[in-house]
């Protein structure tokens, strides 16, 4: 399958009145064609950051992209003027953010901004760019697209405006969505509607997806590959089975165990204890060694070996060491 | 165990052999440790004040402001010359070792006069300044606070101040009152209060709602305490902010006054006074009289307003978290 | 972050010293030639300061207005280079044997800029407006010389006893209260200007505007930009034309003296006041006129007051200042300090100067100033002088030499006095219900004789406003405002004078003078000690 | 929106009326007399002139009189300069001071915003400083010392500009220069500041993401937001510029009606207080009433009567 | 059965909007609270449950109905009586930034309703009560000085809960306690507030929109709709047999975090949007949304009833 995406080695920093905050540590990954990519982890893990790496979107200063290359469908975009890349964003590469009550500019009108991307990037104007505002209204589902074009933001709810949003993103018919928690601001219901629209525009376009999300229910749903990021670094990648089902790193672990499930009866939920680590003096061993039950003498000094378990599932733990696997055999006897 | 460790960076080692087999063993759990926090402990206050040493720029109208005040209250009495003592025969010398800033058209010494000046235009800005503090705090806590219709009441009467012809208000007290440095600072904060009181009504309308409050409120606190404890002290930030923007412009409200005649009582002096009874010498090239008086307006009006920004730089509640 | 704080601070540094020192070699500068504008008329730029309050003759009593006014239009009598009242409307006049009524025999050229022949009714009509009190006119007083005047001023009387009467329509005969030896000088007053009474009847706001304006000066209002601008051109109709040398006069209005300075410098003015700053630099230059202006700077005492019913604590005030410093250092511009209260100026019947007729009256003199405050301190029984506040009206000028005085008095008797400023109308008010102990306070002429300035400190007199009051003083006035004897009456002013100086109630500091710098090649703009500025004969090359 | 306007009209009336009852009571309350002077007067002739406006009679006889005159719009002639009634003097002074504040406005917004953008864009960056420098250095010169330098730099010493006097465009430069000084400063941090503030927003990343180009974003999406709150503070600066008018207009001798208002005062020429504050007054109330519709134009969220409640 | 502690009877609590609207809240909301149960209260943002919350609290006055706590209105509760009332009922904020007042210590924090209600006469009581109250939620004695921006959003949490312990209350309101926290942190707070319970035999009203948080730790769950209560039962009965409409549309649009389960599951998934509080549809304020909406729904209310033992819905299907 052909690589639309990969990311290598990625680091993002950002300086603060504190100090500098190593946001994004090293990040490897890659995206296949029309496949549906999550990037899964808690607040301040890096994942949103990442996502506003490849698209260059990160405010320099105080953010920057200390190392690390990006390559789009083989060209290595991270080399790219900001001239080129305002040609790739919005035409080839899209991005939702989080909450579609800010994504909106208040003072213009839905029309306007929906209408501005083909303007820019396919100089279409007038009537076809009214149609085609109206066509990928009625795509994400907005009833009345022709009188609500005139609207303004605050006219509509928070759904609706995700909607637009989305239809915004989509309007160039771009090869890659960035989903950066599209459904976090919105309520169950209406999460609903807007993951369905997500499965229904991919089945239509075959748009490739990179969905950044801490809720694993919706990973479950509509990812087909996953990557879970902590402190800055992905710590374990694989299929959406490989995670599910075969989890290694012992933060996968406890991050399923701690998501209380509405279909098993009875479960006594087992949190993971303690907190993320701050990433302004990151440890220098693994970041999750603290709140790991499971932790070593050796995960305290050095970040994991990454351990490749299959082509698609990798992840960064020492318990994949042989040695490790021989501790825990002995620790299971005693 | 102490294990040297080259690799800071948290570079990968290349491969599981480079590890030693000792330091594949348990390692003992501190729970304690769980729940560090790593962060310095520092208080908003300390926090804030953190930032703005930092902030280069601040830290020089500070440094200016502080000297400023040194020099006021120091240098008149280490001067050798009296302040209002005129040598007639002495007028226009340009600035010299005997006297540095020159002196003036009464055979006054600019540099003594020039930091009694400060000394006034420093207390009409703090006194009009801890005037509108007052009346804003008061004013705007109580209509931001009660909210409904006081508060509706309140903001109409402010409405009304705001219409008022300034001008015509402040000549009117001055005539009426006649020049004093009481008169100066009545007439500066008699409208003046208004802008504090619309900043400390916004600040309490916001921070009543927030459920810091509210959890007072759910312990039974009363009103005084919830005032003291909770609202106050979050509004202080731009409160402060706009203390250090008051000061200023009362000093160069008060400049204009002098330009109406209106200022200070002489033979004593502020800068506005100063500079406006020298406009002259830009035309007669005494440029001593007209420049230190000027100058210390324009850099104090600086140094309040870049150490006004970096306060809200630094005070600001959204650069933290 | 430091560059731009040094950027900032280098403009500053750069934007002030630039301006203030560029100039020292520009202030006396002149350039040649660039006031002049449109081909080869002789237009004068002048500037008047501000909007004239009314060229209504009998409301217009200011100097603002004067300045325009006695260009525009021309009562019986001008004054000359000599400041000696000659014919204009009148070509000549009788006077009575006893001196009391004058007879003007108007000139049959003398028209009013509408055609109108200017007739006697036309003076009749304008003084009775003057003394009417319904008109609201404060030059009213100037009218009380004549018979009737006063009484119907103060509504007592009618236009009937006035002695104001047409013999025909070119002579007017005027009767007077007392032998009054100065009237002919009174009547350049702008107040005595005569008012075409048929225009006035048809519009009353005939003085308005400048389209409906009726003057009979040298000059004819042209165009009247309320606030901004007039523009005079020569009046063809005049009598005496021929010796009009301009072709017109543009004035603005420009109320601030830099602007001014920086207006004429540029060449955008004639004529400018030299700012006091730049006194030193310009007084000497040849382009200036310094012409003396008839009034005192004095300084009232308020004797009803502590510490000032004593005499001998007033004299010591007054000797402690040094009216040559002020002169020289703060007001400067070639001000004379004064030792007496009379301008000099003013010349007796035997052509004497009444100043030097009475010489120095009061001088500095520190070391008498402090016996005669010891002495008076111990009359009074004071241990320690109550405490004393110098008021003045709020003025650049005024705090200037209240500074200087405070210091003086500081200095030579050891008496720190407090300053307080106040508006000029709150301050008119305090003066005159003897509020103020020690008050700062101007006298201009209104016509050229020393008693229009002694008469104010009789008993009861509004201008006197000291509390004083002397019956010795009193009888003096009366009689120099009604003997007939013109000797006689300076005796009795001299002593007048001398009766001040003794008692003190007010203690002198300068004389004022006129004061201004020309373009190259303006001449003959006449400016008089007592009287208004005359653009007759002015010329521009 | 009628029923707002019409709330709003109400309240600018009552505004006004607390206005001139304040100025009346302070009027009278100072002491001196529109006739005094030096020499004085007979007292037949001041009576005679007390009658004629109105002096003479009780202050509530006097109040209701002026209130008349206000609702008439008719405040009758001056007291000094008998032979103009303050309609007139009002009417050929306020389009200049009109004029001269309006150029200044538009300068100072004009150069101020793109002050402000160009600061905010290179945030931290030595354009920034200049840039802020400037307008902190435009808020520190009293205007008055700033008039008298701009003149003798500008028209005296390099005659580039005429020195006062209002007649032509290029009279109006340094007038409009020294006016617009503090102002534009203000603008320019506000605009910095909210424009920083804006850029940090979510629609702005969505801007960029969209691939459009910087400027677009800028005029498009980020201006209009961050000059919202430069509007609200123009009824503000608004008022200040009218006020500062009076030291600009003397010092470049405008003839607009910023003297009036000292003048009248120093001289208690009644009417004419009375004309120039009402006047200033309902001026100044309409601006801001206009500041308000604008900014409800400017930002669709607002609609103009309140909405929004709690919970 | 159990003793009722709180009893809420058709309470409404409606907010003017302006002088023509008003924002109805809550509207017309009955149910109980047994003692040393957990009551949870869930619906989507906007329906009215954090309102209930405060109103019950005192915190917003009733437009009508009555809020008894043992038998007592809260509302008419004279104002000392009021005050000691405070004592017993306290109150776990949503927001764990905006709950603390950033410029106090922790220290001052949890001190301030022992303060209030002057529990300890001396400083060094209520210290040791703080240090206390610290290790009961899981914290050290050192934090006491620190502020709060120095924690994470889980341990502020715990922070809040200590604070709402420090008066030994009875009855403990939960607003959305978890909902903005962290996924591994909502299961850290939501087994501490269990254990507490345990420990201390609270009585939790527990509010939130996160219904299988609520699942986990509610006895009888509550489910709202634009102020209105449309079904009530026991916890396991809610998932198991729900019966309203909206409950079942609610259930299935929870993803569950099992790619098989997910696969297989068949979803309701609801169309439109939450209408206006401001003008609630006449009827049944659901039947806009309704996959099952009869047209008597338009024309009435349908009563909250008891269709199954301790089962209420009020929906028209089920009558």
């Amino acid at each position: 399958m052909e690589k639309l995406l990969e990311v290598h080695d990625l680091h993002v920093a950002f300086s603060t009145y504190g100090g500098t905050i190593k946001a994004v540590r090293g990040v490897n990954f890659y995206l296949h064609k029309g496949e549906t990519l999550a990037i899964v982890g808690e607040s301040g893990c890096g994942k949103s950051v990442t996502s506003q790496a490849i698209m260059r979107l990160i405010p320099e200063p105080p953010g920057k992209i200390v190392r690390g290359k990006v390559m789009f469908k083989g060209k290595e975009i991270t080399r790219y003027t900001e001239k080129q890349m305002r040609s790739i964003r919005g035409v080839e590469i899209s991005m939702i953010f989080q909450d579609p009550m800010t994504a909106l500019n208040p003072t213009l009108t839905i029309g306007t901004q929906l209408m501005e991307g083909l303007q820019e990037h396919q100089s279409i104007r007038g009537e076809t760019a009214t149609s085609k505002a109206l066509e990928m209204m009625h795509l994400v589902g907005i009833p009345n697209p022709k009188e609500r074009l005139k609207q303004y933001p605050h006219q509509f709810s928070g759904g609706m405006r995700q909607r637009i949003v989305i239809a915004m993103a989509l309007i160039c018919e771009p090869e890659l969505l960035i989903a950066d928690e599209p459904t976090t601001a919105l309520d169950v219901t209406i999460q609903a509607q807007i993951l369905e629209l997500f499965t229904t525009i991919q089945a239509k376009t075959g748009i490739s997806i990179i969905l950044i999300t801490h809720d694993l229910g919706v990973v479950a749903k509509i990812a087909d590959r996953i990557a879970v990021m902590y402190a800055g670094k992905i710590i374990e990648t694989g299929t959406k089975r490989d995670l599910f089902y075969n989890q290694q790193h012992p933060y996968t672990k406890g991050l399923l165990k701690s998501v209380p499930r509405l279909d098993l009866k009875e479960e006594q939920l087992s949190p993971i204890d303690g907190t993320p680590p701050d990433l302004f003096a990151p440890p220098q061993g693994c970041p999750f060694t603290a709140r790991c039950p499971y932790a070593m003498e050796v995960c305290d000094n050095v970040y994991p070996v990454t351990t490749e378990r299959s082509s698609s599932h990798r992840v960064d733990c020492w318990l994949q060491d042989k040695r490790a696997q021989q501790l825990l055999a002995r620790t299971a006897n005693q | 165990m102490k294990i040297n460790v080259t690799d800071q960076t948290g570079k990968k080692p290349t491969s599981h052999t480079e590890i030693p087999d000792e330091w594949f063993s348990w390692k003992e759990r501190d729970t304690k440790a769980l729940e560090t926090v790593s962060r310095p402990s520092l208080s908003y206050w300390k926090d804030a004040w953190r930032r703005l040493l930092k902030n280069k720029l601040a830290m020089t109208g500070l440094v200016f402001l502080i000297l400023l005040t040194i020099f006021a209250i120091f240098a008149p009495i280490l001067s050798p010359y009296e302040v209002n003592k005129q040598n007639l025969p002495d007028q226009y010398q340009p600035p010299s070792s005997q006297h540095w800033f020159g002196t003036d058209n009464g055979g006054r010494d600019v540099f003594t006069r020039t930091w009694y000046g400060a000394r006034i235009s420093l207390f009409v800005g703090l006194m009009a300044a801890l005037i509108d503090f007052t009346i804003g705090i008061i004013y705007g806590g109580l209509s931001g606070y009660k909210g409904g219709r006081t508060d509706s009441m309140m903001m109409r009467i402010i409405e009304v101040l705001y219409g008022l012809p300034y001008l015509l208000v402040v000549i009117l007290l001055l005539v009426v009152l006649g020049p004093s440095l009481g008169t100066i600072i009545l007439a500066l904060t008699v409208t003046g209060w208004v802008g504090m009181a619309r900043i400390v009504r916004g600040q309490v309308l916001q921070i009543k709602n927030y459920e810091f409050v509210l959890a007072s409120r759910s312990f039974g606190a009363k009103t005084a305490r919830i005032i003291r404890k909770n609202l106050l002290p979050n509004t202080m930030g731009p409160i402060i902010v706009q203390m250090t923007l008051t000061v200023p412009s009362a000093i160069f409200a008060e400049a204009f006054l002098s330009f109406l005649g209106l200022g200070i009582q002489a033979p004593f002096a502020s800068w506005g006074v100063m500079a406006n009874d020298s406009l002259g010498a830009i035309l007669s090239g005494h440029w001593w009289t007209l420049f230190f008086p000027a100058f210390f307006i324009s850099f104090t009006m600086f140094a309040f307003n870049v150490l006004g920004d970096g306060l809200q730089d630094a005070l600001d509640p959204k650069l933290r978290k | 972050m430091k560059k731009g704080l040094l950027y900032l601070m280098g403009v500053l540094v750069f934007l002030v010293l630039a301006a203030c020192t560029a100039n020292e070699s520009t202030g006396t500068e002149n350039k040649n030639g660039e006031g002049e504008k449109a081909g080869d008329e002789k237009i004068l730029q002048l500037n008047n300061g501000e909007e004239p309050t009314s060229f209504d003759p009998a409301i217009g009593f200011d100097n603002v207005s004067w300045n325009a006014l006695n260009n525009l239009m021309e009562g019986l009598t001008r004054l000359d280079e000599d400041h000696t009242p000659q014919p204009a409307v009148a070509e000549e006049w009788d006077v009575s044997e006893d001196g009391t009524t004058y007879t003007f025999y108007l000139r049959e050229d003398a028209n009013w800029s509408n055609g109108d022949p200017v007739v006697a009714e036309d003076f009749i009509f304008a003084w009775e407006r003057l003394l009417n009190p319904k008109t609201g006119s404060s030059a009213g007083f100037l009218g009380y010389f004549i018979k009737g005047g006063e009484a119907f001023n103060s509504g007592e009387g009618s236009t009937d006893d006035l002695g104001i009467t047409a013999v025909n329509e070119k002579t007017l005969e005027v009767e007077l209260e007392n032998p009054t030896g100065f009237f002919l000088h009174v009547l350049t007053n702008p107040a005595f200007f005569p008012v075409n009474h048929q225009v006035a009847a048809d519009n009353s706001e005939w003085h308005a505007e400048a389209e409906s304006f009726v003057g009979n000066g040298p000059f004819q209002l042209e165009s009247w930009e309320h606030d901004n601008e007039m523009m005079f051109t020569k009046n063809d109709a005049y009598w005496d034309a021929d010796s009009v040398n301009l072709d017109g006069v543009h004035w603005a209005m420009v109320n601030d003296t830099n602007t001014e300075y920086q207006m004429f410098e540029r060449g955008e003015l004639d004529s400018a006041e030299i700012p006091a700053e730049l006194s030193d630099q310009l007084i000497d230059g040849d382009n200036v006129q310094v012409v003396d202006q008839g009034g005192l700077e004095f300084f009232r005492f308020n004797v009803t007051e502590e510490p000032f019913q004593n005499k001998n604590i007033r004299k010591a005030f007054a000797l402690a200042v040094d009216q040559e410093n002020i002169t020289e250092y703060v007001v400067k511009n070639k001000v004379k300090p004064a030792y007496g209260y009379i301008s000099p100026g003013f010349t007796n019947p035997s052509g004497e100067d009444f100043r030097d007729v009475n010489g120095d009256l009061v001088s500095f003199d520190p070391e008498e100033a402090k016996q005669l405050l010891e002495k008076g301190m111990e009359e009074e029984g004071y241990d320690e002088l109550p405490t004393v506040t110098l008021s003045y009206n709020t003025s650049d000028l005024n705090k200037e030499v209240a500074e200087a005085i405070q210091g003086m008095f500081s200095e030579n008797i050891g008496v720190d006095v407090e300053l307080e400023n106040t508006e000029w109308n709150v301050f008119l008010e305090d003066q005159k219900a003897l509020n103020h102990q020690l008050s700062r306070s101007s006298f201009l002429y209104d016509y050229a004789d020393p008693v229009n300035f002694l008469e104010s400190f009789i008993t009861g007199s509004y201008m006197n406003r000291t509390g004083w009051s002397n019956e010795q003083y009193d009888q003096l006035i009366a009689n120099a405002k009604s003997e007939a004897d013109e000797g006689k009456r300076w005796e009795y002013m001299y002593e007048a004078e001398k009766l001040l100086a003794e008692e003190v109630p007010l203690f002198p500091v300068r004389y004022y003078n006129q004061v201004e710098v020309l373009q190259e090649g303006v001449t003959k703009i006449l400016r008089h000690p007592v009287g208004y500025l005359d653009l007759k004969y002015a010329d521009k090359q | 929106m009628l029923r707002y306007i019409g709330k709003r009209l109400l309240m600018m009336v009552i505004t006004l009326w607390v206005i001139v009852t304040l100025t009346f009571i302070l009027m009278v309350t100072i002491p001196g007399s529109p006739f005094n002077s030096e020499r004085g007067t007979n007292e037949a002739v001041q009576a005679n002139l007390e009658a004629h406006y109105n002096l003479d009679k009780p202050y509530i006889v006097q109040y209701v009189l002026y209130l008349k005159s206000i609702v008439t719009f008719d405040f009758g002639p001056s007291i000094k300069q008998p032979s103009q009634t303050v309609n007139e003097m009002l009417g050929r002074g306020f389009p200049i001071s009109f004029e001269l504040g309006i150029i200044t406005i538009i300068v100072a917004v004009l150069s101020g915003v793109t002050l402000g953008v160009f600061a905010a864009l290179k945030h931290n960056q030595i354009i920034d400083y200049v840039a802020m420098g400037f307008a902190v250095l435009g808020i520190s010169i009293p205007n008055f010392v700033l008039a008298t330098l701009l003149i003798q730099q500008l028209a005296v010493n390099i005659e580039w500009f005429p020195v006062a006097r209002w007649l032509s465009p290029a009279h109006m430069i340094l007038p409009v220069t020294a006016l617009a000084t503090g102002p534009m400063a203000i603008i320019a941090r506000l605009t910095r500041s909210t424009m920083l503030e804006v850029l940090t927003q979510d629609y702005i990343k969505m801007a960029r993401a969209k691939g459009l180009a910087p400027w677009k974003i800028i005029c498009k999406h980020a201006l209009r937001n961050a000059l919202m709150p430069v509007v609200t503070i123009m009824g503000t600066l608004l008022a200040g510029i009218l006020t500062g008018t009076f030291v600009i207009e003397k010092i470049f001798a405008v003839p607009g009606m910023g003297k009036y208002f000292v003048e009248s005062i120093n001289q208690r020429d009644y009417p004419v207080i009375m004309g120039t504050t009402v006047f200033y007054s309902a001026f100044l109330i309409v601006m801001l009433f206009l500041v308000d519709i604008a900014y409800g134009i400017l930002d669709p969220r607002i609609k103009l009567h309140k909405k929004g409640g709690r919970e | 059965m159990a003793k009722v502690i709180l009893e809420v009877n058709r309470l409404k609590k409606f907010f003017d909007v302006n002088r023509n609207q008003t924002l109805q809240a809550v509207n017309d909301v009955s149910f109980q609270i047994n003692e040393g149960e957990t009551f949870g209260l869930v619906g989507e943002s906007g329906c009215g449950k954090s309102t209930i919350g405060r109103t019950i609290l005192g915190l917003y006055h009733k437009t009508a109905g009555e809020v008894l706590y043992d038998g007592e209105d809260i509302h008419s509760l004279k104002e000392n009586d009021r005050f000691k009332l405070h004592k017993k009922m306290q109150m776990i904020f949503q927001d764990p930034y905006a709950s603390l007042n950033p410029r106090s210590t922790v220290q001052e924090i949890i001190s301030e309703p022992m303060e209030i209600h002057r529990l300890y006469r001396h400083k060094k009581e209520i210290k040791e009560r703080v240090y206390q109250l610290l290790a009961e939620v899981g914290l050290q004695r050192d934090h006491a000085n620190r502020y709060p921006h120095e924690f994470s959003g889980g341990q502020r949490q715990r922070i809040g809960i200590a604070r709402a312990l420090a008066l030994n209350p009875e009855f403990i309101i939960a607003d959305e306690p978890i909902s903005a926290l962290d996924v591994s942190i909502q299961a850290q707070v939501v087994n501490l507030l269990k254990e507490i319970q345990h420990e201390k035999g609270l009585t939790f009203l527990f509010i939130a929109h996160d219904l299988s948080m609520v699942k986990q730790i509610s006895d009888r769950i509550g489910v709202m709709y634009l102020g209105n209560l449309i079904e009530l039962t026991k916890s396991e009965q809610l998932y198991d047999h729900p019966y309203h409409p909206y409950t079942k549309a609610l259930l299935s649009a929870i993803p569950i975090p099992d790619p098989e389960v997910e696969e297989k599951r068949e979803r309701i998934i609801l169309q439109g949007e939450l209408p206006s509080p401001i003008n609630p549809p006449s009827g049944c304020v659901f039947r806009t949304r309704c996959p099952m909406a009869m047209l008597i729904c338009e024309q009435q209310k349908p009563p909250f009833r008891e269709i199954a033992p301790e089962h209420f819905v009020a929906c028209h299907l089920y009558s």
